[in-house]
């Protein structure tokens, strides 16, 4: 049995590293540099009922240690990704977790229900931090009740499991986090991008076109981890950590916080190899540290027992 | 193919006013086929600066694996970049998107080739592609100022070449549009790199004429993942068609892109 | 009259650098590398009625350009900082904002009456991102009520001008900032650190022995730049801009995105004579972007006007 | 007086494994009065790492305006500092804290150094000292095995010196307290720098002896003004008197401080 294998609802990976949506496209860029079945998962970028095309130009601004994006959900819309790239990724032994967006409750359901058919998506990932119209473009993930109402919909006409992605702009994330569950998540994504903004010297104006845009990379790192850690200790499903990770190192201390697999963003675009990469090192690194299975490591920072076998596969 | 390599500096030094010429010794340059391609480079092994820079090759020999660019020296990326020393690494990830169909040009034809700033560079690599297939160049350069001009002896081995600044410290002055009038220059096809401004006047300019425009964009990946280099085409101008700068670019045809 | 003077409520400033609370403690430390009368103003580090030890050690992580600290409010007390540091202080030309503490309302009270009492305090700085008791550690800078409320009896008994210290830890800062603004508030300092938190490779816990810790430095510009530009547009009180400022082009950033004065907080220890630098270097600064008066900077990311004389002194 | 000042590299060689022993050129050199002061390394311009490093001061030479420091690259700032080659700058920030009292001991007594692992490094300058002052000192250096041995001679030409190891792979195996027993050492003055265990059995030993200690804690500033490096004296264990590490510190007398 790998040392590195991971059952979470829905998924049973060989492995807890994956792209984080949005930082991979729909791994055909990808492809070009090495099999994508090497990877545990891939969490494809965010899918909406109809095209998109996104935010004007431009939409990336660098940060010290970080990137802002303000892409805007681009994407083909529902069908496209169905009939274009999830067939396209069926060539590969991954199980893939689809990212859910939208502007209106209905937008998400009808998403979930249509996706979560295919049959090499094995779960979702609702993307609660888009600004919700009903509400004045409040995002869905900044109001427990209604992040709550929208994963107990989702719940119901989603095929495959649920994870919610968690916002890390809020007050109470262990609140926020308890809400979804109590709608019925399966498993928790976190954290998504702080929101951030950087202004150019000489114009005086916003770097980006959109003016703020979500901040990634190390910089996050550290307010990744404390979340992780925080609502770990507070609810029952399982989390795929993310933010800042960009070695095997970093998806330690990722589990050491709470998290039972971790995603990659921002560090695909410093190093296109940067996931078999971590892959390879992992057990490297775990048997230096002297654990058996990777999945010894969750929630020790807080955890009593030395030894775990919390969801060995 | 797109490669991953660590290539070694051969040279680095100053030809202008913080424009920086730097040859790089590498396998990928095997890869490289076009005169337009740029590559994607990590200029520290720290996190700050955090993302790769896109630039352009300059100038590719495949008999020796190496290639050139040259790149001003003006964000904390690119000051970095100048300060490498030959027997450094630099982490190259390239070649990358399409660059100028030197095809377009029939041998015994005109073509002219126009350069703002920074947006030089390629067209060396270019011209001297299109020389060896017997094109007739001509090369129309625009820079801010005096100081800031290069390569413009290399361009004139090549074909005739009028530089121009802005400040009519070196050669014309004013803009290449200017000068491309005043001169009367005849050409079928036009290749451009530089400012957007210029490129959008030289694109109304010559409309009937076989244009190809290089454009820029803030870039995250540079391969066509992150979307964060997309921009319009003129067919459908407040659709969701798109097209990405570092991977269906960054040359275009003239009329295929909002520019 | 000089480009850098700003005129704020109870502040008139010779320059908009000031060191930022915590960071400088009560600047004897950096007497020895110059004279403290170049600055602007000097946030002194916070004060609670009572001395207080702070918490165990190690306060203090590095992270990817950035630092946590949980340094746990750590000062010798209200009288002696009274009768020993800002007396001390005295022998300056330069006007003091105290940092004000606490874990109940009654302790700022307290500690507002009396300092702003003292001579060379010129306006106060209220740290609300300090846990409440009364509500079971919820800070007083998360709930908007709560904040208003204790602006408002602050300002009731304080002698000199009162800015409100925002916390970044929030779903909506510009709520928090119009309920300070609505409790009496003469001007608003933020950013506050964003809760963040590191763990041991080797040992799977936190680095910090408070566990989690406040995230300054670069890190966290990006957020600070946003904030300030959504609350500055929404407010009508001036605000001191800080989060990971280390040079002058830094400064105008957090002019451009509204800020009216800019504090420096970890950059300090990164080099001790970082703000003599960085009041050197702006006039030159100015003069390149072409400004007469750093005041024409502030909001210039979101204003309309090109030139504006908004608090020139 | 403390002073920022771009210090050069006149040397850096690995003298054990992972053991940096790096020299200094700068003025500041002056201000170094005693052993046991540190100074604070800015490894890298860019903000990764961000802060300062604490170094002790392992040899002063004022003649020259050198001065010596013993590191472990372990971490990230330790490891970029392995790599500076000679000629490069440093920044540094010093001389720190209050070192070790070479007048404590008299000139003919006998005076125990003990050190452990890179807590070794500033009894080196301490012993030249003492020995200086005619002052018998006997060392006893525990490392974690025969690999990070280091400056053994070194400290063999000025005094009886004991080498332990945890494994046992060089010199006595087992710990430096172990040694100090078995070997029956009779001192006046204690003087000691290593991990906190070993100062804390130390101090318990030899209540009746003048023990003065060298603490390391995790810092920020410095110079005193970020409250990072905070420690509780004995006589106040539980109240709000302190002593910060950097700046009353890093040396202690035994009995003063809880460790
Ligand atoms: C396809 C392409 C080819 C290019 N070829 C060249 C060349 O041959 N020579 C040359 O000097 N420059 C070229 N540029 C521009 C070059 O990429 C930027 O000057 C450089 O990225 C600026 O980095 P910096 O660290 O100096 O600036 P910073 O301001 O520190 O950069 C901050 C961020 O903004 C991005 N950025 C800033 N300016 C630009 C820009 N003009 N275009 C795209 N991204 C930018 C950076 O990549 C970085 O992500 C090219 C750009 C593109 C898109
Ligand atoms: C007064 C004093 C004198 C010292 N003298 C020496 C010496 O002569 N030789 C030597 O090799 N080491 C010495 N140290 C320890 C040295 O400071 C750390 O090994 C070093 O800071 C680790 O940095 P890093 O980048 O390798 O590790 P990282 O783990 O990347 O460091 C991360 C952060 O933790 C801090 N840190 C990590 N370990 C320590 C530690 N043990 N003590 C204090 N801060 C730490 C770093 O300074 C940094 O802020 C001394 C420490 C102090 C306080
Ligand atoms: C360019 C870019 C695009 C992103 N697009 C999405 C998206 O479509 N849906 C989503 O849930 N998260 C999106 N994210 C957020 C990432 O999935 C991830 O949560 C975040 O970047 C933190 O991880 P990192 O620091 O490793 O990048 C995007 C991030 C970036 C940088
Ligand atoms: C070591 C340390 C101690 C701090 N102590 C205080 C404090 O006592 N009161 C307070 O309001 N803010 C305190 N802060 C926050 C700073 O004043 C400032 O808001 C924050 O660090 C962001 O600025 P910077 O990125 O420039 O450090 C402290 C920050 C640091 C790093
Ligand atoms: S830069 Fe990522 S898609 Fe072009
Ligand atoms: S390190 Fe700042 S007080 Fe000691």
């Amino acid at each position: 049995m790998s040392q590195l294998a991971v059952n979470l609802p829905g998924l049973q990976l060989k492995n807890p590293i994956m792209p984080a949506s949005g930082c991979f496209g729909f791994g055909r860029e990808y492809s070009q540099f090495y099999d994508l079945s090497t990877l545990g998962s891939i969490m494809i970028k965010a899918t909406t009922v109809e095209p998109r095309f996104g935010n004007p130009t431009p939409r990336v601004a660098e940060t010290t240690a970080g990137m802002l994006n303000a892409i805007g959900l681009q994407n083909p819309g529902l069908k496209k990704v169905i009939n274009e790239e999830l067939a396209w990724l069926d060539q590969f032994d991954v199980p893939i977790i689809a990212n859910v967006a939208g502007s209106l409750e209905e937008d998400y359901i009808e998403v979930a229900r249509e996706i979560s058919k295919v049959s090499n998506v094995h779960a979702l990932e609702l993307n609660i931090s888009c600004p919700n119209v009903k509400t004045g473009g409040i995002a869905f993930g900044t109001i427990p009740e209604v992040a709550k109402e929208l994963t107990k919909r989702v719940k119901e006409v989603s095929s495959v499991p649920v994870y919610v992605k968690l916002s890390p702009n809020v007050s109470n994330i262990v609140e926020m986090a308890k809400a979804v569950e109590a709608g019925g998540a399966d498993g928790l994504t976190m954290i998504n991008t702080l929101i951030g903004m950087r202004l150019d010297l000489k114009t005086g104006k916003p770097v980006l076109a959109n003016n703020t845009g979500g901040l990634s990379g190390p910089a996050i790192k550290p307010v990744a981890i404390r979340m992780i850690y925080e609502v770990s200790q507070h609810v029952n499903i399982p989390i795929i950590g993310m933010g800042g990770v960009q070695s095997a190192e970093d998806v330690i201390e990722f589990f050491y916080a709470g998290a039972s697999a971790v995603a990659v963003g921002t560090a695909n675009f410093v190093d296109p190899l940067v996931c078999p990469k971590i892959i390879e090192q992992l057990p490297v690194l775990l048997n230096e540290l002297g654990f058996d299975h990777i999945s010894e490591c969750t929630g020790r920072s807080w955890k009593k027992n030395e030894k775990l076998a919390y969801h060995r596969a | 193919m797109i490669r991953n390599e660590e290539c070694i500096v051969l040279s680095n030094q100053e030809i202008a006013h913080n424009i920086f010429e730097l040859t790089l010794k590498g396998e990928l340059v095997q890869q490289m086929n076009e005169p337009g391609q740029f590559v994607h480079l990590k200029v520290s092994d720290s996190v700050d600066p955090l993302l790769r820079r896109p630039i352009s090759i300059a100038k590719i020999d495949q008999a020796t694996d190496m290639f050139t660019m040259i790149f001003r020296a003006e964000g904390n990326g690119t000051k970095l970049l100048a300060q490498k020393r030959v027997g450094d690494v630099v982490d190259v990830l390239g070649p990358l998107g399409n660059g100028f169909p030197v095809e377009e040009a029939k041998a015994g034809s005109t073509a002219l080739l126009v350069g703002g700033g920074i947006g030089v560079p390629p067209l060396y690599e270019l011209s001297l592609r299109l020389k060896m297939r017997n094109v007739n160049v001509i090369h129309v350069l625009g820079f801010a100022t005096k100081d800031a001009v290069f390569y413009e002896e290399k361009f004139a081995e090549l074909g005739d070449t009028y530089i121009v600044t802005v400040d009519g410290t070196h050669g014309e002055k004013g803009f290449v549009t200017d000068v491309i009038a005043e001169q009367n220059l005849s050409f079928e096809t036009l290749y451009t790199c530089g400012p957007t401004p210029m490129l959008r006047a030289l694109e109304a300019a010559y409309p009937e004429k076989n244009v190809y425009l290089s454009l820029e964009e803030r870039m995250g990946c540079g391969i066509g993942a992150c979307f964060a280099c997309v921009c319009r085409t003129q067919e459908d101008p407040t659709g969701y068609t798109y097209k990405k700068v570092c991977t269906d670019g960054p040359v275009f045809k003239g009329g295929e892109v909002l520019i």
